[in-house]
Order: C-alpha cells, then structure tokens, then sequence
C-alpha cells in the first residue's frame, strides 16, 4: 500500500490530493502506468510526463526511481515558488 | 529560522530581528530579498499551494548548501502559502556574510532553488477565471549557473 | 530618496517604507543591502569621513545609471558619516524592479559604485591608534565588472 | 584664486582641509606641483600620485585635466565607502 500525493493542476485534474493505492509496481514508470488506467483523469493528468516531476517520500527523483519501500510517492507540475 | 506560513509577516521587523541576531558575528553585509504580488495583467490573487511534508526539509537542504557554499554567517527564509492580494509579501529571504559578494550570491543562489526546487505552485485568479502559473524555462537556466 | 547623514537609521522601517512606496507599482523584487561595522581586527569604531559638496551629486548619477540599466522601478540609498560603533549600520541600498535578477544586479552595481566612486573614507579606530582603510584591489575589479 | 580641498590622510598629512591659492596652472598636474613646493607636508601628501584622486569641481577627474574655470579642485586616497 502506498500513497500517492497530487498538488497543483495534477491534483484538480484527478479531482484528489491523495489516494491509497495498492500496487506492486517496482518504479516510479510503473506506478504511473498503473496509475494512467484508473480512469481518464487520471490518464490526462499523465499525458505528458514532461510537464511532470515526482518525489518519493519527499525527495525530488525521475521517473526511473525504484520505489523499494517507498510510502509517499508526490506528482507536481514543475515548481512556482519564490 | 526558516518559517513556511499563511499568515502575513513584516519585512522591516524581520529584517531589523535578523539584523540583531548577527550582533557579535563578523556580518558585515545583510541583503534582503522579498517578492511582492505584481498587479499587472489583470491579477486579482496570488493562491499559493505547497507540499508540507516536503516543504521545510527541502529548504533546510537549500539553507544548509547556501550556507556551506558561501560562508553565509546566517540565512533565513519565509514563505507564504494560501491566497494572497496584489500588493501583499509573498516571501523573504536574509542573508549575512562578512563580505557583501557572499550575501548577495547566498540570497540570490537561494532565490533560484526556493523558485525551482522548492514544491511550491502558483495560481493566478483574474476577473474572468484562474490558471496555475507555468514554470519559466529561464527558471532552469538560473539554476544551471550554479553547477 | 538618498540621504547622507550622520544619525542613525532603522534598517526595518526604511525597508517598509520603501516597499510601500513601490504600491501600484509593478514592483515583485526588492532587494535590500545593509553594511554594518565589523568587530574584527580588534576594532573600537569606524570614522567615516565624506566630501560634502560632492557627495549627493555622485550617488544621484550612480541611481540614475543603476536605474536606466537594469530597468529599476526606484532606488534609494542612505549613507553615513562620523562616528559610528562596532554593530551599527553605515550605510544601505534598497532597488525595486519587475524580476528579482534585475533587483539584484542593481543593488550590486549600486554597492560597488558607492564603494569606489562615491567620496566617503574609512578610518579605523583601534585600541593603538586609528588608521585609514587602503582601497582594495578587489574594490576595482568589482566595478570592471560592469564595463 | 582657487579652492583647494584634501580629505582623509592627506588632510591630516597636509594639516588642513581647506585653502585657498592664487595659481596659473593650466592642469591638474601643474596645480599638484606648485602644492607640492609649498612645504614638506604638502610634498609629502604628493609624493606617490598613484594613492591619490582628484575631483574638479566635485567631479572625478585626472591629472591631465584641465583647470580652466574651475572653482574648487579636491584631492584624496582611493574611495572608501559602502
């Protein structure tokens, strides 16, 4: 079981900032690919992983990372801070 | 002191706090940098959304670097989340070093990783709607002269 | 605003005043600068001395060149002279601008003027007696900087 | 007649900070070389040019520069400020 965080347009394109998901995925790929078949929402927010940055367990990574035991797994657009 | 929070902050009493706290250091140089609400194309709010459980650590690793890579004396960051007026503090950084080289290159090196490494989002609210603020390309190349 | 004074400042309250002085602006960056005097070297206080009739004109020609350079929405500087203690503030620079690269180069471009080109010397008051501060080399290199 | 005026050490090594000369020096340099035969202390404010600037009429200026009209010619070390 692990959970997966959206924020920003990913968030309100899914139409959730969390979920629980069950998943045996191995990486970060995976999980999404999993992730994009729940529904069309979820598939349009991963459309263009270009526009999309991860992190696991609130480290910045890439879509290769494998999530090992990994709890918390976040998908943002890039960052407007500052 | 590092302080991620809704609530408005004063710049002059923050500046004047870090200020006070380098009595007795070598800080012979303090730069501030604050970003303000700009009102230009038709803003009506600034609505700033972060990751919690991500924000603060990522800036301690930004403050912590800053420091190391500068010799900063001192670094502190604050920054606002929720919605925000034109016109109002969205964030400040501070910085001291004994040399005014170092507190303007540890203020802007941290200006450049809060914009693109820091997980916070904007979104623009105007009279006939909203859209979340898109990264600048030109946000990855301030970063890139710090490699 | 540029002031050459011999009394005291507050850091905190300038830098308020300044930001609200920007309100309506296009203003999102705004940088500030502060020097204070530094401890080390076993030092008892800095004499600042300055050339009055010259003063006011030089730091009004280095913000007219610092704002048409960088595009700065305002820019103020306040400068001391006499006698001043180990922790007090000598002197600061505040810019305005659109972006935060344009504020920061400006407050830069500012400090290195004022450090080279604007008529104020140092001397240094130790407990053995006082002497002039020697410009730097590095004073020069940082103004070539902008050529 | 001419307002001369020296700032940090090379008022003190002078003694004064202002005076007042009747010259017909063309440039600054010519101004700088009948300060210089006035006593040892003005000698020795002059003695190495390369620690010393010169302003004409509150602007920067050089050595070479011309006298002209100008009212008050101010010479000190390397600024110091900021």
């Amino acid at each position: 079981m692990i959970t997966v965080v959206y924020f920003a347009w990913l968030r309100e394109r899914i139409g959730t900032g969390r979920e629980q998901i069950e998943t045996q995925a191995e990486t970060v790929a995976q999980l999404v690919a999993e992730l994009s078949s729940i529904d069309s929402y979820h598939a349009a927010a991963f459309a263009d992983l270009r526009a999309v940055r991860v992190a696991v367990d609130q480290v910045l990574t890439d879509f290769d990372a494998p999530l090992a035991a990994a709890k918390e797994v976040a998908f943002f657009p890039p960052m407007t801070g500052g | 002191m590092i302080s991620v929070q809704s609530a408005a902050f004063d710049l002059g009493d923050i500046s004047n706090r870090f200020t006070a706290a380098q009595s007795g250091a070598e800080a012979g140089a303090i730069v501030t940098f604050s970003g303000v609400v700009r009102g230009d194309g038709g803003l009506i709010a600034l609505e700033i959304e972060h990751y919690p459980a991500m924000t603060l650590p990522a800036i301690e690793d930004m403050v912590s670097a800053a420091r190391a890579r500068f010799g900063l004396l001192d670094a502190w960051v604050i920054h606002r989340y929720g919605r925000l007026a034109v016109g109002e503090t969205i964030m400040m950084v501070a910085t001291s070093a004994p040399h005014r080289k170092d507190a303007f290159a540890g203020a802007e090196f941290l200006m450049d990783y809060l914009k693109s490494r820091a997980p916070f989002w904007k979104k623009e609210h105007l009279a006939d709607g909203a859209a979340w603020v898109a990264a600048k390309v030109s946000d990855e190349a301030e970063l890139a002269r710090w490699d």
